[in-house]
């Protein structure tokens, strides 16, 4: 008999696993949103602060009622580690395991393979991803960005940035990945519409994610002598690491961090003086509206660390997608998109906020928020511009 | 884009600086596998615990620059000995075990970091700020006390190893456990130091370069993947082996950079990598 | 009655599944792709070799068959036998030189080939640079694209079952057995003093080790419908590693016990991230030091006697060579 | 059968073996003696093709074979053994000797994968013969013992088993009765003389002086890696180079 204890042990591993039973219900129906995030490893700031986000506007939101029935949110997470394998695990659990039908998902580079599945479950997508029309497309109309959008922030800002510094050579120092490749391709035309204007696009390279000496790749770009470089997306750790070693390199310019968010004390303490004149999009230096400071202070006091950069907008993006739920009365994803790409929303922590790229990505899927810019001087975020973000 | 010999000088002493830096990080390896033929895959999270421990003692327990040298040591020495005697000994003899029991290890301390250590990046702040400028060259001053340590590091573990009767003992059961055992050389003790000394070696790396480089848990994976290239390269168990591969592939990461650019130069150390296992399978310097 | 109850298994594998739901075959299909490639792993760990890229051959079936199907149109039921056959390729040029080392020295070349491959893959477009390679598509059947769950789950069913069944098979046969004749440096020198060819033996081995990760990496990919150099990375191969350990070099049935309890048991500590490697971590060491021979030698399944019903015994089978 | 012809051997600066000379005919015992050291394995290796020799040539049924590996001596019927009794440790006794078959089965892969009944029938036939092999060695019993857990005399006995399987023509016994006990050594001998030498020529290597005048056709002693004495037994011990080479010169 000993024999079968094996062959048995396989069979009933797999049987449990083949019909995993669906998760229990609570008072009041759940309305489930996924955060498909990295909570750990190098980017779970990110992560966290989406869930966060989502949690706080749960909070706020409490019960409300679609179709006369009452329902409560319920934020899911998912670990994704930001590999896009185990994206692909995480969005098949979360619509086929849990029924989850809407979420936030965090990376342009795990987008690609679970884009097939969102077309074909209609899951609602508030993509926190930069990048562009790869995601954003009249192919995939349930997929929303909810932060600005690598051209939509090089469209609206390195123009402003290069007159408003005088700069003329701008150099590009970003990740070896789908968002470097991208992003460079953004600055690229943006900085040819200034050629009249004796400004050039000088030097171009790529750092391995994660890469803690940016020695090599300074040293070509700085001897270029550019007077801005731009660092695209690069996460904190590196942008604070590529200061610092820029500096020591002889290079006093200024850098400009487009769609990352970056924690101006970590800065601080990695590069120190060396990380002033760092100039970051979408940071506020000072709160746009009362419920920013609010939700800072409500992340402060519930998890005793300070809120990263991503909370707001998720925050933001999920009580707009509520209120777009109980209007429409009707939890169908296709409904509800079409219902939210056509409406605005006042009370973003931003500020007014509606949908754009109609012309640009061929459907209005790309929020369009007052987007900030802070420069980084001694170690506190200063202000330095606000623009309105419209984006065709 | 034109290049002049001023930026092929900063490119070499960069390299130089940062090739001396994988030496330091490296040696711990080497001298493991050297003396108990184990590739210690734990070795990165060793590193990486170095750094942690330089951040907690300086940052938060506020601790003096001696007193934080002295915690890491003895910590990793501990640590050290306890890993061999609870795992690498058990498995004597049982290579296919051992490197995978020493991934096991590496897997545990790198989660137990990560969730340890929060979501904020942080940093040891350096002892040296500032750049010291050579003949136009510029050199940060925190890295040249890094390479400095490397320095005297390496020239101690050479005493250590060339000059010493436990170092003659370490090299006796390199060559022939059974023998050494028979002329009297405690095995067990002497493997136990060697890899106390190891794990020491790690620790150290990790707090010198913490400063330079900001510290998050997954440091360590960086630098065991950077440490096998480059004990392929020097030659497995090779001392000297490992000091030329670090700094060849430090300035073949700068000075190619320099040249062709950082992505090109990246690939170029692999194809390096290659050449050097099919013409040298042991390495520069290694015996097979 | 070993027989009856392997049939029972794989009727239920073959029957079950409609009743499932998508995400139950989700795992199922993860389940089953990381067995084939456990499996193909241990063609040559049984044989004293340890490999730390096993993932570069992985990708390189993945990576062949995406390119084939994305830039050539051709159909994925090709691809897949095309992704297998170029692994198998590289493992025979590469194996010929590698091989002739032992013990660190292979496993050391193996992990530099995969990052020279990964590193290929990002630095070039035509690879799909670092965004990889998307919209990969599902193979048809009589005209119809298999994109259920349940479809391709009957894909990557059939593959499997094949491979597990050769690679099975192969084990008994003679050549199967000589293998085990070259595990440690000594040996290998007495097999080649009765006329076996040490390296033909080897570079074989390696050879159909690599062509089943390149077949499984291909079906892989076509399951994800992307490949990029982040999917097939050094986790891969240090999990696949961990999975054969687990589960005992000592039978043919542990690499398989090890894969399905391990990545079962990924599968339920999903959302834990990091916890989950922990776990990984914390049952890999209690196995090693305190069994072992692996799971598998729970099971006494393995009893002794002549070649039929035989395997290696569980103990001392891997004090490798140093 | 074999000629040795000005074989030298160098590693680096030492030279092993000095232009060594001598031939073995057709169903010889021959005994290649010296003292440790002398070079006595090292020529075994070059004959069994596990060694190159720097120079000279190795002669076997007249052809030159010299450099060949040591896969394709025994494919021509060169079987060997090993000083450290090298063993396929961790199977048993039975498989051991089934290794030592495999020159004779074709490998017929596509055979094995279907395991057809032919394929299974000759896989039974491969058995029988290798418990055929046991039993000629007198070790049968131990057919399904882990061949690790032998004692010493059986394993020896096992390695013989193990060489024969292949039918050699030509076997390289190193040191047979080396770590045995008188009787055990003195059964090996009267096994290797009588039953081993009808089938195929003997060379063995052994310092043991007994054994050498007892059994053997012919002793070759080596010293330093040359040849210093090639001639019936019962003259070693009156030669007086071998004498100084085994007792060391006697200082005055």
């Amino acid at each position: 008999m000993r024999r079968s204890m094996l062959a048995f042990s396989v069979l009933l591993t797999l049987t449990v696993g083949l019909a995993a039973a669906p998760t229990g219900a609570h008072a009041q129906k759940p309305f489930k949103i996924g955060a498909i995030v990295p909570v750990s490893g190098p980017a779970a700031a990110f992560g966290l602060g989406v869930q966060r986000g989502l949690e706080l506007a749960a909070e706020d939101v409490g019960v409300f009622t679609v179709a006369g029935e009452k329902y409560k949110v319920d934020v899911v997470t998912y670990d994704t580690v930001y590999a896009p394998d185990k994206t692909v695990a995480a969005i098949n659990r979360a619509v086929y395991n849990d029924g989850v039908k809407y979420g936030v998902i965090i990376g342009a580079g795990v987008h690609p393979p679970i884009l097939p599945i969102i077309r074909e479950t209609g899951f609602l997508d508030f993509a926190f991803a930069a990048a562009g029309r790869q995601i954003t497309n009249p192919e995939n109309p349930t997929a929303f960005r909810i932060m600005a959008s690598s051209d939509q922030l090089y469209q609206t800002y390195t123009v402003e940035i290069a007159q408003k510094l005088g700069a003329k050579r701008i150099a590009f120092l970003g990740p070896n990945d789908e968002l470097g490749k991208n992003d460079a391709k953004a600055i690229k035309t943006e900085v040819d519409k200034m050629k009249a204007k004796g400004v050039s696009f000088v030097a171009e390279e790529y750092y391995e994610r994660g890469a803690r000496d940016f020695g090599p790749a300074l040293l070509r770009l700085i001897a270029q002598k550019p007077d801005i470089i731009d660092t695209d997306g690069s996460p904190t750790g590196s942008i604070a690491l590529i200061a610092k070693q820029a500096r020591e390199l002889g290079y006093n310019g200024h850098f400009v961090n487009s769609t990352a968010v970056l924690e101006a004390k970590a800065i601080s303490d990695i590069a120190g003086k060396a990380g002033d004149n760092i100039i970051a999009l979408r940071i506020w230096a000072n709160p746009p509206t009362k419920l920013y400071t609010e939700l800072a202070e409500r992340h402060q006091k519930k998890w005793g660390e300070a809120a990263p950069g991503t909370l707001w907008e998720t925050y933001g993006a999920a009580r707009w997608l509520i209120d777009t739920i109980v209007k429409v009365s009707t939890f169908d994803t296709k409904k509800v998109a079409d219902a939210l790409g056509n409406s605005s929303y006042a009370s973003h922590p931003f500020g007014p906020a509606s949908w754009g790229g109609e012309k640009a990505y061929g459907i209005k899927r790309q929020i369009v928020i007052p987007i900030p810019a802070a420069i980084l001087k001694n170690g506190k975020w200063e202000p330095f511009d606000v623009r309105s973000g419209k984006f065709e | 884009m034109e290049v002049y010999p001023h930026l092929l000088a900063q490119g070499l002493a960069i390299g130089v600086l940062t090739g001396i830096l994988y030496v330091l990080v490296a040696l711990g390896l080497t001298l493991i596998y050297g003396i108990l033929h184990i590739v210690n895959f734990a070795h990165g999270e060793i590193y990486m615990l170095g750094a942690m421990g330089a951040f907690y003692c300086l940052v938060v327990f506020k601790l003096p620059f001696a007193a934080t040298l002295a915690v890491i040591l003895v910590a990793s020495l501990l640590l050290g000995l306890v890993v061999e005697r609870l795992v690498f000994r058990s498995l004597r003899g049982q290579w296919l075990q051992l490197v995978v029991a020493s991934v096991g290890i590496s897997l545990i301390i790198q989660s137990l970091g990560w969730i340890a250590f929060g979501i904020q990046e942080k940093n040891v702040p350096s002892f040296f700020t500032g750049v010291v400028s050579v003949l136009g060259v510029r050199l940060p001053k925190e890295r040249l006390l890094a390479a400095a340590v490397g320095v005297v590091l390496v020239a101690l573990l050479y005493v250590l190893v060339y000059r010493t009767k436990t170092g003659l003992a370490m090299r006796a059961i390199e060559e022939d456990e059974e023998t050494a055992r028979m002329l009297g050389v405690d095995a067990d003790r002497v493997a136990a130091l060697a890899c106390a000394v190891g794990f020491v070696l790690a620790a150290l790396a990790g707090a010198f370069v913490a400063p330079i480089y900001s510290l998050n848990p997954g440091m360590g994976l960086e630098a065991i993947l950077m440490s096998f290239l480059i004990i392929i390269v020097g030659g497995l168990g090779s001392i000297t082996g490992t000091v030329l591969a670090g700094l060849l592939v430090g300035v073949l990461q700068s000075v190619g950079a320099v040249l062709l650019g950082a992505e090109i130069a990246y690939g170029l150390v692999f194809v390096v990598m290659i050449v050097v296992l099919i013409v040298r399978p042991a390495g520069l310097l290694g015996r097979a | 009655m070993k027989r009856g109850l392997l049939a029972l298994v794989v009727a239920a594998l073959v029957i079950l599944p409609p009743f499932g739901q998508p995400y139950v075959l989700h795992v199922a299909i993860v389940v089953l792709v990381n067995v084939v490639y456990a499996q193909a792993l241990y063609v040559i760990m049984r044989m004293g070799y340890l490999s730390f890229g096993h993932a570069g051959y992985i990708a390189l079936g993945g990576y062949a068959s995406a390119l084939l199907a994305t830039k050539l149109a051709v159909s994925p039921w090709v691809g897949f036998l095309a992704g297998g056959a170029l692994a198998a390729v590289f493992a025979w040029a590469l194996g010929a030189v590698t091989l002739k080392l032992r013990g660190i020295y292979f496993s050391l070349s193996v992990f530099a080939f995969a990052e020279v491959v990964n590193a290929v893959f990002r630095a070039f477009e035509f690879f799909g640079g670092p965004a990889g390679i998307a919209a990969v598509p599902r193979p048809a059947l009589f005209g119809a694209r298999l994109n259920t769950h349940l479809q391709f789950y009957y894909v990557v069913l059939v593959v499997a079952l094949v491979s597990l069944v050769f690679l099975y098979r192969l084990q008994w046969t003679r050549f199967g057995f000589t293998l085990l004749a070259l595990r440690t440096r000594e040996t290998e020198a007495l097999a080649e003093s009765l006329g076996i060819n040490a390296a033909r033996h080897k570079t074989f081995a390696f050879v159909v080790s690599c062509f089943f990760c390149g077949l499984m990496g291909a079906v892989h990919v076509h399951y994800l419908r992307f490949v990029s150099p982040f999917v097939f990375t050094f986790f891969l191969s240090t999990d696949l590693m961990v999975y054969v350990m687990v589960g005992g070099l000592g039978s043919y049935w542990g690499p398989i016990l090890g894969t399905v309890l391990l990545t079962g048991l990924g599968e339920q500590l999903f959302a834990a991230g990091y916890y989950k490697s922990l776990v990984y971590a914390v049952v890999l060491l209690i196995v090693i030091l305190a069994l072992p021979g692996g799971l598998i030698s729970l099971s006494r399944l393995i009893g002794r006697g002549g070649l039929r019903g035989r395997a290696a015994p569980v103990d001392a089978i891997a004090a490798g060579e140093r | 059968m074999l000629e040795i012809r000005g074989i030298t051997k160098q590693f680096g600066g030492l030279l092993a073996l000095k232009d060594v000379h001598f031939t073995v005919a057709q169903g010889e015992l021959v005994a290649l003696v010296g003292p440790n050291g002398a070079g006595k394995s090292t020529l075994f290796n070059v004959i069994a093709g596990a060694l190159p020799p720097t120079r000279g040539h190795v002669i076997f049924n007249g052809r030159d074979v010299t450099g060949r590996s040591s896969h394709d001596l025994a494919r021509l019927g060169v079987a060997r053994t090993f000083q450290q009794t090298t063993l396929f440790g961790e199977q048993t006794a039975l498989e051991n000797v089934l290794h030592g078959l495999q020159r004779h089965a074709r490998p017929r892969l596509v055979a094995g994968l279907l395991a057809t009944p032919a394929y299974r029938q000759e896989q039974r036939d491969l058995e029988r013969r290798a418990l055929g092999g046991l039993e000629f060695l007198g070790i049968a019993s131990y057919r399904d013992a882990i061949a690790a857990d032998l004692p010493l005399g059986i394993q020896k006995l096992l390695t013989v088993a193990i060489a024969l399987a292949t039918e050699p023509v030509l076997l390289l016994l190193d040191e047979p009765a080396a770590g045995l006990s008188q009787d055990e050594a003195t059964r090996m001998m009267n096994l290797v003389a009588s039953d081993i030498r009808r089938r195929c020529t003997v060379v063995i290597v052994e310092h043991n002086m007994r054994i050498v005048a007892g059994w053997c056709d012919r002793a070759v002693v080596l010293q330093f890696g040359q040849t210093i004495y090639d001639g019936a037994p019962q003259g070693l011990t009156r030669d007086q180079r071998v004498v100084d080479a085994y007792l060391g010169v006697a200082e005055l």
